[in-house]
């Protein structure tokens, strides 16, 4: 989508341009209405941007509002970069997860890349070492020649840049089914350790300080990505081409090592990647949680490719970027830390007292948006939901049981499921030893990591099963939470918090929106039951294509802690004559 | 039987992280003034002549060789060496 | 004794090793960032795992060329002790410190699992403290672990007994089974396999132990007048 | 300004995984009686022209761009086009 001319702020009202953009018409209205004039070109794409479900959350905040997020240990719960909960002994735990499925569908190395890319940045730039990653992915049946590309293709993405940047890929899950056949889920799931004293927020405040941008310069990757991913999957995917942001894991693991170096340094004031929307959200939302105005200038931004426009610039996605505050004067110190990697760490604006986002290009200002109703001010809808007929007509059904003859061959089949057969052709390709901290690696139910100088572990699963949600969402989800919990007990640990990934058909389709209630229900219950608060998470909707949606897929990513490596229990049998227990029913 | 030579390169645009790391390389090591340093990929092989040939080659460019999202390709074609 | 664990752009085993020897074996060691690094008064080079510049062009190839590397290569001529695994090993080859080369693994992708070893060679300072033919458990974590040489390479690597761990059951295609080999003078060793990974039960194997603790003691034995 | 394209294939007699798993995929495709697939890389950069360019390109190469020990090289020099 290389855009090679500008309308004016005219004909894009006149045109209606700002739908091109994903804006309705009464959210154009409300722009109009915030400014108090037409917005122009590169104003109407921040907007569109800020105002995507990717970044606004603009459907399912009403559905997040009901999780429960607060518990004594939760240090951040949801709305910075992860979440965090302490672990004792000062130290702290960070995670989230995040999805990259449209990318993944149209390119699907890079798409699951940059995807672990993404979320291993959200967890360093709250000032976190990452110390493992998950995935749980979903894709169409095996025996299909695209879905066997798409899957190869997503673990060598994952495996390639997770592997280069050194965080071991310790588990995840993988689904199959058709209704994931055009549109495949990438969940990627990140976990970061922490002291206490080293959270850092992504916040641009102290009027006057100086907003420094660090990692490679800018191209036109990605652009209008934010909307992207909260959009149908066109049928013909291949026209969104340009727009496939390439990752570099070497170029991540210098900024991790410089990130982690910068946050002793006390000229240091806040720090966000640049995620979605790039710059325009990192900037937006550091003045916004600041409470101060921002004023940037382009021509300062480095730029890989001739000619950018504020447009390009304001909505690319290129990666391996930071985002930092600093203070007045002090510039040079965390500019040399960078170098010392390799980096390059530029001023690019300053934070001003007037609440605008203001970007200047060619000496013309592009841009002046009141902060806050960017960022914070989002339209938010409540969406009609509707119980889904399919759901009543599976009520109504008897109850059956099927009957197996010949249990051995039933055995075989099952194990021959692809969902249900060994990962290890997965998970062997990821260095899941890497820190040498891995006590228990892929195959078994959780993950465990051992912290470093304590007698303590953390526990990691990922789990949902998705057809169990379609079948009756509210269960369903309850369901999700309670076998990540048990993934997490029987490991030997307790469940501390989870993190989620919300994959979604289209919300304004009813009866997407009742799976999407219904599953944030049962998902709730659990907590609650369960006193596991969620702290972190992302939402992916538009999961469809062919007018045909995915199961709804609420992936919940669970972190617990062993009190001892004592407890750490893996889950294969481990010596002859041991007895065999059934507990439950 | 023809020798098949696809040579194939990243798009104008998209980012080429080993390109850039080879140049900073060259750069480190006193070799001056080495710019838009790009990394592509030489594939070399032989299969039988035919009219379809220059079809077959494409075709198995698109479908495998060549990743149309990211990468151009070109291809020469030739007399095989007899082993 | 006096370790040194050079840190690549990229390196990312680097503090693995730097833990295996200073917390688990206890001696004394460094980081040691590429630049601006002085190696002299270090005992023994480490020179670990990763992806040194993002393993661009060939893994190894540009950190080969580095400044260290002539600092690493005239610590090897005065007859100290050097270590290379997986990247490091990968970066003594490209420097010609270690003969060969690497290629992709025999089915193209990445594998990380416990492989078993046999210690071909327990002559060596590095191995002294394991039995000949005896089997022992580490990691491995590589793309390009395939080693190559030419024929004639391989015989000299044979006649002098320089291979020092094969693979049991070759998992990359590596010629001969190699799994790691010294130079002809003994003092510079090159392992695929991650020793450092395996130095506490808890990760699965503790194997990598004796292979720190020879080295050890070989240079006490060495340079430490009894007390 | 000179355009520099560097060819760097590997030496006859060494085995290449790569070239082998692109010739299976091949064949599982439906493209059958592909023989002797091979994977190189091709390096293009520009660099300053002058009477030492050949020497300074093959230094390059034999420094860094190759490994002798399993590659060999070739490579093309014309004129840069201008951006
Ligand atoms: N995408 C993946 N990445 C890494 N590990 C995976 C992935 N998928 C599955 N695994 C690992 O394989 C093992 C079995 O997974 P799964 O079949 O989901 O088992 P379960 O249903 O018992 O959780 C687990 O240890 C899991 O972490």
């Amino acid at each position: 989508m290389l855009q090679t001319r500008e309308w004016s702020p005219g004909q894009i009202e006149e045109n209606k341009i700002y739908r091109e953009m994903g804006l309705s018409d009464e959210e154009y209205q409300m722009i109009k209405d915030i400014l108090k004039r037409q917005p122009n070109f590169t104003e109407t794409g921040i907007f569109s941007v800020m105002w995507s479900e990717h970044c606004s959350y603009k459907t399912s905040k009403p559905l997040l509002k009901k999780f429960p997020t607060k518990a004594p240990n939760v240090l951040q719960g949801p709305g910075e970069g992860a979440g965090i909960i302490d672990i004792g002994d000062h130290q702290a735990v960070v995670f989230k997860v995040e999805s990259h499925n449209h990318p993944s569908a149209v390119e699907p190395y890079q798409g699951a890349a940059t995807g672990v890319g993404g979320i291993i940045r959200d967890i360093f730039s709250m000032g976190a070492r990452p110390i493992a990653s998950m995935n749980s992915l979903r894709f169409g049946n095996l025996t299909n020649e695209r879905t066997k590309y798409l899957f190869t293709e997503v673990v060598n993405g994952i495996a390639g840049y997770g592997n280069c940047v050194g965080v071991p890929t310790v588990g995840g899950e993988v689904q199959f089914d058709d209704s994931y056949e055009e549109n495949p889920l990438v969940n990627a799931m990140a976990i970061g350790l922490i002291n206490h004293d080293d959270i850092q927020k992504g916040i641009a405040a102290g009027i006057g300080n100086t907003i420094l941008y660090a990692g490679p310069p800018t191209g036109r990757d990605g652009i209008h990505g934010a909307t992207f991913a909260s959009d149908d999957l066109a049928e013909d995917a291949d026209k969104d081409r340009p727009s496939v942001q390439v990752g570099d894991p070497f170029m991540e693991k210098l900024l991790i090592e410089a990130c982690l170096e910068v946050i002793h340094n006390d000229a240091l004031v806040g720090m966000q990647d640049m995620g979605a929307a790039g710059l325009t959200s990192s900037a937006s939302e550091m003045a916004s949680k600041a409470g101060t105005g921002l004023e940037m200038n382009l021509d300062l931004v480095p730029q890989r490719e001739p000619n950018m426009s504020a447009y390009e610039m304001m909505l690319s996605e290129s990666q391996e970027r930071m985002l930092l505050c600093v203070e007045q004067g002090r510039e040079q110190e965390i500019i040399d830390i960078f170098e010392k990697y390799g980096l390059k760490a530029v001023p690019v604006g300053k934070v001003i007292e007037e609440r605008v986002f203001r970007i200047k290009h060619h000496g013309e200002v592009v841009a002046d948006i009141p902060v806050d109703p960017l960022a914070e001010d989002a339209p938010v809808y409540e969406m009609p939901s509707e119980e889904a007929k399919y759901f009543r007509e599976f009520q109504q059904m008897e109850n059956t049981v099927p009957g197996v003859e010949n249990h051995q061959e039933m055995l075989k089949k099952l194990l021959q499921q692809p969902t249900i057969a060994s990962k290890e052709w997965v998970y062997d390709q990821y260095d899941s030893m890497v820190q040498t901290n891995t006590a228990v690696a892929p195959g078994s139910d959780a993950a465990v990591i051992r912290i470093k100088g304590h007698d303590k572990a953390i526990a990691i699963t990922t789990d949902c099963n998705s057809r169990y949600i379609y079948l009756d969402p509210e269960t369903g989800g309850k369901i999700a939470v309670a076998e990540a919990a048990r993934n997490i007990i029987c490991s030997g640990a307790k469940p501390l918090g989870l993190t989620d990934g919300l994959n979604f058909g289209n919300p304004s389709n009813p009866e997407i929106y009742w799976q999407m209630e219904k599953a944030t229900d049962g998902m709730s219950a659990a907590c609650t039951a369960l006193s596991t608060p969620v702290i972190s998470g992302n939402v992916s909707l538009y999961n469809q294509s062919k007018g045909k949606s995915i199961f709804p897929t609420p992936v919940v990513g669970m972190v617990g802690l062993h009190k001892s490596l004592d407890h750490i229990t893996p889950s294969f049998f481990q010596h002859e004559d041991d007895m065999v227990y059934v507990i439950g029913d | 039987m023809k020798k098949v030579t696809v040579y194939i390169t990243l798009k104008a645009g998209v980012l080429d992280p080993q390109g850039k790391a080879i140049q900073e390389s060259l750069t480190a090591l006193g070799y001056e003034g080495v710019t838009d340093t790009r990394v592509g990929k030489v594939i070399e092989l032989n299969m039988e002549d035919g009219p379809d040939l220059e079809v077959r080659i494409k075709d198995m460019c698109n479908k495998l060789l060549a990743n149309p999202v990211m990468e151009d390709y070109r291809f020469e074609v030739e007399e095989a060496v007899q082993a | 004794m006096k370790f040194a664990v050079i840190v690549f752009p990229g390196s990312n085993c680097d503090r693995d090793m730097y833990h295996a020897v200073k917390e688990v074996l206890g001696e004394e060691a460094d980081l040691l960032w590429y630049e601006n690094s002085n190696l002299e008064n270090y005992d023994a080079i480490l020179i670990p795992g990763g992806f040194s510049y993002g393993d661009y062009l060939r893994c190894g190839a540009v950190a080969a060329t580095s400044d260290v590397m002539k600092q690493v290569r005239e610590h090897a001529e005065r007859g100290k002790p050097v270590l290379g695994v997986c990247n490091g090993f990968q970066i003594l080859t490209e420097s010609g410190l270690l003969p060969g080369a690497f290629m992709r693994n025999q089915n193209v992708s990445f594998m990380c699992h416990q492989e078993e070893l046999v210690v071909e060679n327990n002559e060596t300072v590095f191995t002294s403290g394991y039995e000949k033919g005896e089997i022992v458990r580490f990691p491995i974590a590589h793309g390009e672990g395939n080693y190559f040489c030419d024929e004639e390479a391989l015989q000299q690597l044979k006649a002098n007994n320089q291979i020092v761990f094969t693979y049991k059951n070759n998992p990359n295609g590596s010629v001969s089974d190699i799994a790691g080999i010294m130079n002809k003078e003994g003092n510079v060793l090159g392992l695929m396999p991650h020793p450092e990974r395996a130095m506490e039960a808890i990760l699965g194997s503790d194997d990598g132990m004796k292979l720190f603790k020879s080295l050890v003691e070989n240079w006490r034995k060495t340079y430490v007048t009894n007390a």
